[in-house]
């Protein structure tokens, strides 16, 4: 409806020569923000998963290593209010240092994902032609690998702990993150706009910083919000073959991958961790979903 | 040709990885109970003295001819162990992308035709929720639903489909449920964002303007639009599928691809690595053959 | 004529990667073929001619924005085409364009003050308050306020935005500026307005213009000379009145015929010469002269060969029987 | 053009035959088939519901080519897509009058009677033709398809009468054509095909929205040439929105003429060329760029008033040089003026020509 | 626990449905590389000697054997009427052929455990004498291994011998080994002791997650099968049956005071043995099953010394002898553990050293990687879990002795050294008995420096009520003679 769009933009035009009224980029992307009940209920449940990560060890009940074997996989009490684990602990308190060490897993992930994917997608995109092609034979080499077996390489390479499972990850969502950006930046380089700076003689470098960055944002927050709940999930499956968060580290992962032994014995064991990460994750899509329809492109078709 | 110098990058990168990761071929090859002795005999034998490039070099040129080689855990031939296990991961995978795509598109459709209804929103929540459920506790979830509390179905196993293929069924509907998930929600978020983004376009317009029924509109006219990026998501899902999924062939005791690399990986077992690379790497090559073609039906302007 | 040419074009080709069959290589598109003209300083060259005839191509060949085959471009007497980096980008200051969609032309998540400021940015180091004096003094040049500095391209109308592209393109006070149908999205009285700017400029600034339109009444009223594409060929160059009083290529004059007129006695009345036949595949080129199908004098020497330019009746034009008036 | 000066005398005569034939056929003149009374369109803004189609009125018969013109935005498209009942079906609705085409209550159809309505007895005809195909299918099935759905027939004479209107509209091998895919037409092509598509149907009315704006002259003269001969053979009643008053000065019979989502004035269109009865339909003639020599280029000042701020009285009130103080109060309905109808409260006796 | 099967009424029609966490590579028992092998190889293979659930060597297809009173000759005395199951007789000439094979075929893991024999002389057809080339008195008991396990000498140059394996034993295969997968076999008709044979037939598969076994057997897909310790209770919770067998395995960390020097020093080490709280271990991580020791062989093995003591959690003494030994502020050490049912060891251990100041870093290694890393010295030391052996020799070797691949320090007491050596050329029992004894009482006494002790492991095979004569063995490999099941 290109043509109607067109008329209705001109519609604003008394509006947008009321000459007092400016309009703030925040204070655009805050109105549209709060108008996603959904997106500001997940964005509020994520800055107090924040809040947990950063004061947790404080308002932790008990101390989260602490051991008890004569009290292991216990139910649900007054004293352990989400019951222990296998060694005993406090699976409450382990629930709130957990915290911590998932969201940084997540973040680191997502860091080293986009900071391989970004760049290369870019270049790639926009360079086009050889270049184009070199980085996407090796990212089509690296993504045709099964994800597991780099993990495990990588992980061997650089040693077990969660920092570098976590780099494994990173290194694993390059290749999808490149494809987004790539895929992006294929479309926004057709514009027309980034022809015209180049016409007025603007450096590549600034058109990818100023023009082509700016316009793959939503598709980026959109991946990248994907990335740190999958992040989770895979630092979950990692931990599973002992390879992400180590004693006596607490990370939602591996407090799943460790209960499986005792489904039907203390199935709270499974059920808490479980569903702490699918919130955290489901908020992560929700309110990147929300990002992106606000930071959106500004046209006026989603208001 | 590019896609055959694909494998040969893939097996390469697979090859340097595995003998750059600690771990000794012949430590494992030897067995656990083995002294050093053997462990040296067994390094002699399987030719690991030599330089790195010179084995791969023989590993290739014997791949090219055909042979595989032999896994180092008892010399099974590698052609062998992955001509009996692909075909199980090709069915648990083909079964599970069939439910994530059968659940996926009517649900993308209804929601982008009720976009920011009710039913909409509802979607889309699933759809993320389903992103976000970590596969193995879906798995374990089903376990103890399915086979422990109500004994419906077997918890795990396997038999082969053409013994039988209602027990074959069995089998394989509760993995293909957790490994459908989120290829589902996947599947059911991109194409409800293309089919929205097709819904605006000046050609669906027309085709109501010709007085077809607003479910030929959607079905015929906007679905086969946004099916070009629906089926890139479809297609890098099937490549994750093919690859074979460790943990959920794990929970439920499935003799498939995925099981058979990661003991390959665990073992250091270069054969058998080498073997379910260069499949997985094929199946990679071919899915993206069959979404090229596709692209070539829903998009006619693709060559 | 005794001035030296701000822009001058010589045998300008430009070829499109076909597309490519299952097997074998693809053949190239020719989209533009031997194309040549001049412009001084303070001219405004009016290009025209049938959709798909390469108008498009050619700015953008001229502007360096796509490589041609072949042909040289002059900017200031200086050839460009062989121009790479940094000094390309430095001989952008000369020439400038404004682009026929005022709506996809801007960028979309940057401020009128960054778009139309970045040329200043990258060329003169202009940053802050200077930058945005600067900016403001070119809004108002275009008949904008500075208080629309720190808005965005959506809340602008299309006439609106065309004046922001219009201050961009004069940020650096170039030589030429190419407009790209520059008006042919606005309605009348919009367009009006706009081409009443351009003119004022050209007085002002002494630019030059390559202007492309297919709104012949509007070439007409801003053009000194007049040049006509088809099908990748130029086929007639002649000054204003004299290719729309004196059309010597059949393809001017079908085009002149076929402007409706607004009013409908004389329109009704008029007798127009309907054109009949194929236009050319692209990917196939007959061999001779490319309106030789649609052309009412057709000969055979027109299908076999290709006519040279030459000079008839005070314009250059490409055609084995030009008109006689 | 020396053509046109030295014919003057001669020529004018079938002129003044097509301005006497709407004379003679008013007496008994037939039903139109396209009868819109008091439309009104509001949309949902920022702002709340916004009214952007005011009370428009307009009738078409059948044969007779309706041309709306207007400043852009006024109201043009949306009319049509209201009529068409496209308007997107959230954030917009009809807020009151009617409409009736064909004899039947639009308002009052369901989904599948409108369906059954579109394509069939009335079709549509976009401005883009570029973005309004459907670039998944052929142009053969496209055109096909929409046969099929109305007339029934089988796929293969579906398939026949797609080839058919795409030759009656003049795309040469059109069998051939017919298996090809949008993006391998020219511009002009494509709109051939849309067109073709809307009248395979034999639609009793027919609304094109600037179906020539994408178009070079000499394409567009074809286009316009078919259309107008569709209604004097098929009895098509067409609206015909365009912003090209050479245009309209070619083919229609009557034109509207819309500003800020009014109709400020409707006459025959040789009445409307010779005397507009509205300033700004006086601005908009003269601003019209003529070939002839380098004239000045007229422009109308000030903006369109957004809808939520529109002025009282006249709305053109605060752009027109002849404002008076009774302007600017109280409703201006369309009188009826002779044979035409105009807002403006000085119609009479303002003197207002088409060029200066 | 189990029901002896002779006195139940079993359905000779029955198939067993069997699942095992450990997939054998190939099913030639001359070339697997592991002992949990052993379960699934042995359903097709008989070997010339039985072990009884003890431990103890018994005749198999050997029905009597003797050494010489130089101990360089054992003279096997051969079943008669033996068949293989591709009906070729079972003879002397088929174990000099299988003998042979296990000392020459590429790849032979059972190669070291036949060293010792320099040739093989087949004196008449149901008689072997084999030649050692020095006194081994563990050979009986190897004969019990794979070493022992006798392969049709015709099947052995076939290409298929890894799938489908020729032996002698209670079933043969009904088509070929998937490997990695599962495998099906029948009752051999012309087997030799048909008291052994209740079944029709066994289907084994394999799945490494013994929670998904015990989840397959719940739910009726399986009939017995492997579970560990934390599925036990789950398992008898369930209903089913499950018989613990307390096996040679054990706990233990094996350590590399080359690389923690404190370690070096016996005081230190005889801290760190009293800092670990062995019963809480069992009793907390291993929810009971598993026996408190710090012997590397249990109670009632012949190899089990009596009158050593049991280490008792004591903290303060720990503290004291650290303190003694100028490590006051204790040490800090990284103990590697394979991901899995290890980890919560290696976990409630590093707590409860971290009580006596001895900081443990915890560090999760996949196998290959951790044991590469250990053998090559880079590795402070190792939790793992030690599979047992069928003769002391092996485990004490491998493990406590100079040039054991699981002593990287190849740190030795002198006094065990000696012991170690002489029982080897010992070939009285009862005298190897008592120097086997001894030696096990001096490693409780000087703490080794390449082990610690922590508990005695447990097989545990769960099961349906159905299925009958499911035996604990000391070797930790069940063996299937006299399983049935009931109707
Ligand atoms: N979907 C919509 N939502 C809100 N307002 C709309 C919508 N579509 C159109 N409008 C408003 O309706 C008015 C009339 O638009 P319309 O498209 O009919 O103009 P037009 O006369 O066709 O203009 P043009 O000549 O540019 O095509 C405009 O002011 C526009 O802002
Ligand atoms: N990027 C491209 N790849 C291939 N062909 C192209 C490309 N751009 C243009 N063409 C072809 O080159 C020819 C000239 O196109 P161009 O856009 O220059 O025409 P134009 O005269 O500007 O037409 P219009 O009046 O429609 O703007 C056309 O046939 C077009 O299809
Ligand atoms: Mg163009
Ligand atoms: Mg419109
Ligand atoms: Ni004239």
């Amino acid at each position: 409806m290109v043509a109607t769009r067109r008329a209705l933009e001109q519609g604003d035009i008394p509006q947008a020569s009321g000459s007092t009224a400016r309009t703030k980029p925040w204070t655009r992307f805050r109105s549209r923000f709060l108008k996603q009940k959904a997106g500001v209920v997940a964005a509020a449940f994520l800055l107090l998963v924040v809040i947990v990560a950063a004061i947790g060890p404080l308002v932790a009940p008990l101390d989260p290593n602490e051991q008890n074997l004569g009290a292991i996989l216990k139910y649900p009490s007054a004293e352990h209010l989400l019951g222990t684990d296998d060694l005993g602990r406090d699976v409450f308190s382990r629930l709130l240092f957990g915290t911590r060490v998932s969201l940084l897993a997540a973040v680191q992930a997502t860091a080293i994902g986009v900071a391989l994917g970004l760049p290369l997608g870019l270049i790639a995109g926009y360079l086009g032609g050889r270049t184009d092609r070199v980085i996407m034979f090796v990212n089509d080499a690296v993504m045709s690998m099964p994800g597991l077996l780099l993990a495990i390489a990588i992980v061997g390479m650089l040693g077990p702990g969660l920092t570098n499972a976590m780099v494994a990850i990173g290194i694993i969502f390059a290749p999808h993150i490149l494809r987004i950006v790539r895929g992006s930046v294929l479309e926004v380089k057709e514009e027309t706009y980034i022809e015209a700076s180049r016409s007025i003689g603007t450096p590549l470098s600034r058109i990818i910083f100023q023009h082509v960055l700016p316009n793959v944002r939503s598709p980026l927050i959109v991946g990248v919000s994907l990335m740190a709940g999958r992040a989770m999930l895979n630092e979950a499956s990692l931990s599973f073959l002992g390879m992400g968060a180590q004693y006596p580290e607490a990370s939602w992962g591996a407090m799943l991958g460790r209960a499986f032994p005792y489904v039907d014995r203390a199935p709270f064991l499974i059920v808490f961790p479980g569903i702490t990460i699918a919130v955290v994750v489901l908020a992560f899509n929700v309110a990147g979903d929300a990002l992106r329809d606000s930071l959106g492109r500004e046209t006026r078709t989603n208001s | 040709m590019s896609s055959l110098a694909l494998l040969v990058m893939v097996s390469a990168i697979t090859f340097f990885m595995i003998l750059l990761v600690p771990g000794d071929p012949a430590m494992t090859a030897a067995g656990p109970e083995a002294t050093e002795q053997q462990i040296e005999e067994t390094r002699q034998r399987l030719g690991l003295h030599d330089n790195v490039v010179v084995q791969f070099g023989r590993w290739i040129l014997r791949a090219i001819s055909g042979d595989l080689g032999s896994s180092l855990q008892g010399g099974t031939s590698v052609s062998q162990l992955i001509s009996e296990r692909f075909p199980v991961t090709l069915g648990l995978a083909l079964t599970a992308l069939s439910l994530a795509v059968i659940v996926a598109v009517p649900a993308a459709i209804i929601a982008a035709a009720n976009r920011g209804k009710t039913v909409d929103r509802l979607i889309t929540l699933v759809a993320s929720a389903g992103v976000a459920i970590p596969t193995f506790w879906l798995g374990l979830m089903l376990v103890v639903g399915f086979s422990l509390y109500t004994r419906v179905l077997p918890s795990s196993g396997y038999s082969p489909f053409w013994e039988d293929p209602a027990e074959w069924l069995r089998y394989i509907i509760m993995p293909a449920v957790t490994l459908a998930a989120a290829p589902a929600a996947e599947i059911a978020r991109q194409l409800r964002g293309s089919m929205i983004g097709v819904l605006e376009q000046d050609y669906v317009r027309t085709a109501t303007a010709k007085g077809l029924l607003p479910r030929v509109v959607l079905l015929k006219h906007a679905l086969k639009n946004a099916g070009v990026p629906a089926m890139t998501v479809i297609g890098l899902q099937a490549t994750f599928l093919l690859g074979g999924s460790l943990i959920v062939e794990q929970i439920f005791g499935i003799p498939g691809l995925g099981a058979l690399s990661i003991n390959a990986v665990l073992q250091r077992d270069i054969p058998v690595i080498q073997g379910a690379v260069l499949v997985a790497g094929i199946a990679v090559l071919i899915v993206n053959l069959l979404v090229d073609l596709s692209y070539r039906t829903f998009n006619p302007k693709v060559r | 004529m005794s001035q030296q040419p701000v822009l001058e074009v010589t045998g300008l080709e430009v070829n499109f990667a076909g597309k490519k069959k299952a097997f074998g290589r693809a053949a190239p598109i020719r989209a533009v073929k031997g194309v040549s003209f001049s412009i001084q300083p303070g001219e405004t060259l009016g290009l025209v001619g049938e959709s798909g005839s390469g108008k498009s191509t050619v700015a953008r060949a001229v502007m360096q924005l796509i490589e041609p085959a072949a042909g040289e471009v002059l900017l200031k007497g200086r050839e460009i085409t062989a121009l790479r980096g940094k000094e390309l980008r430095v001989t952008r200051r000369d020439i400038q364009m404004v682009f026929q969609d005022p709506y996809s032309s801007l960028d979309p998540s940057m401020l009128i003050a960054d778009s139309v400021g970045e040329a200043l940015e990258v060329h003169d180091g202009l940053r802050g308050h200077e930058r945005d004096a600067r900016v403001a003094e070119l809004l108002e040049l275009v008949g904008l306020s500075s208080h629309h500095l720190e808005r965005y391209p959506y809340e602008f109308s299309g006439g609106q935005r065309q004046r922001i592209a219009i201050a961009r393109a004069l940020a650096l006070n170039p030589a030429v500026v190419v407009c790209d149908e520059a008006v042919s999205a606005l309605d009348v009285s919009t367009q009006n307005q706009i081409i009443g700017l351009l003119e004022g400029l050209r007085e002002k600034l002494n630019v030059a213009y390559l202007f492309i339109s297919h709104d012949l009444a509007v070439v007409r009223h801003i053009s000194d000379r007049v040049a006509v594409m088809y099908f990748g060929h130029l086929v007639e160059v002649g000054e204003v009145s004299q290719i729309f009083e004196r059309p010597a290529h059949p393809y001017t004059r079908a085009l002149l015929s076929a402007i409706p007129i607004a009013d409908p006695l004389r329109q009704r009345s008029r007798k127009t010469a309907m054109l009949t036949g194929e236009i050319p595949d692209i990917v196939n080129p007959p061999s001779g002269c490319p309106f030789a199908s649609r052309c009412e004098f057709a000969s055979g020497m027109c299908r076999e060969q290709m006519p040279e330019f030459r000079e008839h009746n005070g314009s250059s034009v490409a055609c084995h029987h030009p008109l006689q008036t | 053009m020396t053509e046109a000066k030295k014919g003057n005398s001669i020529l004018l005569a079938p002129a003044v035959d097509i301005l006497l034939a709407p004379a003679v056929e008013s007496d008994k003149a037939p039903e139109p088939v396209v009868s819109v009374r008091d439309l009104s369109v509001e949309f949902a803004t920022e702002r709340g519901w916004q009214r952007v189609i005011n009370n428009v009125s307009l009738d078409v018969s059948p044969g007779k080519i309706l041309g709306v013109v207007g400043e852009s935005g006024s109201g043009k498209s949306v009319t049509s897509l209201a009529m068409m009942r496209l308007l997107p079906k959230q954030g917009s609705r009809i807020a009151g009058g009617s409409i009736h085409i064909d004899g039947s209550d639009m308002q009052a159809l369901n989904e599948r009677e409108l369906s059954a309505m579109r394509g069939n007895r009335m079709a549509m005809i976009f401005q883009e033709p570029m973005t309004s195909l459907n670039p998944a299918f052929t142009i053969g099935d496209q055109i096909a398809e929409t046969v099929r759905k109305h007339k029934g027939v089988p796929k293969k004479e579906a398939w026949k009468r797609a080839v058919q209107s795409l030759d009656d509209v003049g795309i040469p091998n059109a069998a051939g054509r017919a298996r090809r895919y949008p993006h391998e037409f020219s511009g002009g092509m494509r709109q051939r095909a849309m067109i073709a598509m809307a009248i395979s149907c034999q639609p009793r009315v027919l609304i094109a929205d600037e179906p020539t704006t994408a178009l070079d002259v000499t394409i567009q003269a074809q286009i316009l040439k078919l259309l107008r001969s569709m209604c004097e053979d098929h009895g098509l009643a067409m609206m015909f929105i365009t912003h090209n008053m050479g245009v309209v000065a070619d083919i229609c019979d009557d034109v509207a003429v819309m500003y800020a989502g009014e109709i400020i004035e409707q006459a025959n269109i040789y009445d409307t060329f010779a005397a507009p009865k509205h300033p700004y339909t006086e601005g908009l003639l003269r601003a019209v760029p003529r070939l002839e020599g380098r004239s000045e280029l007229a422009s109308i000042p000030g903006k369109t008033p957004a809808p939520w701020d529109m002025p009282p009285g006249c709305r053109f009130q605060p752009r027109c040089p002849y404002a008076i103080d009774a302007c600017n109060t109280g409703q201006l309905p369309l009188r009826q003026i002779g044979d035409r109808t105009s807002r403006c409260l000085r119609a009479e006796d303002l003197d207002l020509k088409a060029s200066i | 626990a189990a029901a002896p099967a002779s006195n139940v009424a079993t359905d000779p029609t029955a198939v067993l449905r069997y699942i095992y966490p450990n997939a054998p590579g190939t099913m030639d028992p001359h070339v697997v590389n592991t002992a949990f092998a052993n379960v699934p190889l042995f359903l097709v293979f008989d070997r010339l000697v039985h072990v009884d659930t003890a431990g103890k060597a018994i005749p198999g297809l050997a029905e009597s054997w003797e050494y010489s009173s130089d101990g360089l000759k054992l003279t096997l005395h051969l079943r008669k009427n033996v068949k293989f199951q591709d009906g070729d007789p079972f003879n002397a000439a088929a174990v000099k052929a299988n003998i042979e094979h296990g000392q020459t075929v590429p790849a032979s893991f059972v190669k070291g455990d036949l060293s010792s024999i320099a040739s093989v002389t087949v004196v008449d057809a149901n008689t072997v004498e084999l030649n050692l080339s020095a006194p081994d008195v563990g050979l009986v008991l190897k004969l019990s291994d794979r070493a022992g396990a006798m392969i049709s000498p015709k099947s052995m140059a076939s290409a298929n011998l890894n799938v489908h394996p020729v032996g002698a034993g209670m079933y043969e295969m009904n088509g070929d080994y998937q490997v990695g997968v599962k495998f099906a076999v029948k009752k051999f008709d012309g087997y030799w002791d048909p008291s052994a044979q209740k079944l029709a037939g066994v289907q084994m598969s394999f799945m490494a997650d013994t929670t998904a076994i015990l989840n397959s057997i719940k739910s009726g897909g399986a009939d017995a099968g492997v579970v560990r310790e934390p599925e036990i209770d789950g398992a008898k919770a369930a209903g089913l049956q499950v018989v613990e067998g307390y096996d040679l395995g054990f706990g233990n960390i094996l350590m590399n005071p080359e690389l923690v020097p404190a370690l070096k020093d016996e005081r230190v080490r005889m801290a760190v043995n009293l800092a670990i709280d062995r019963k809480e271990i069992v009793d907390g991580v291993l929810f009971g099953y598993g026996k408190v020791t710090n012997q590397p062989f249990p109670e009632g093995y012949f190899a089990h010394s009596g009158s050593a003591a049991n280490y008792a959690y004591d903290p303060e003494k720990a503290k004291t002898l650290l303190a003694e030994a100028g490590f006051k502020d204790g040490f800090a050490m990284t103990i590697d553990n394979v991901p899995g049912p290890g980890t919560r060891i290696n976990e409630a251990m590093a707590a409860q050293l971290a009580k006596v100041g001895i900081r443990v870093t915890v560090r999760q290694t996949e196998a290959a990687a951790a044991s590469a890393q250990y053998g090559a010295k880079k590795a402070d030391a190792l939790s793992v879990r030690w599979t047992g052996r069928p003769d002391p020799t092996s485990t004490l070797s491998l493990i406590f002795m100079p040039g054991g691949s699981n002593n990287p320090s190849n740190m030795a007491s002198e006094n065990a050294i000696a012991l170690f050596n002489k029982q080897k050329a010992e070939a009285d029992p009862a005298k190897r008995e008592a120097l086997l004894q001894e030696l096990s009482k001096e490693l409780v006494d000087h703490p080794p420096a390449s082990n610690i002790v922590l508990f005695q492991s447990v097989t545990a095979t769960a099961g349906t009520k159905k299925v009958v004569g499911l035996e604990g063995y000391v070797t930790g490999k069940l063996e299937f003679r006299g399983v049935g099941m009931t109707k």
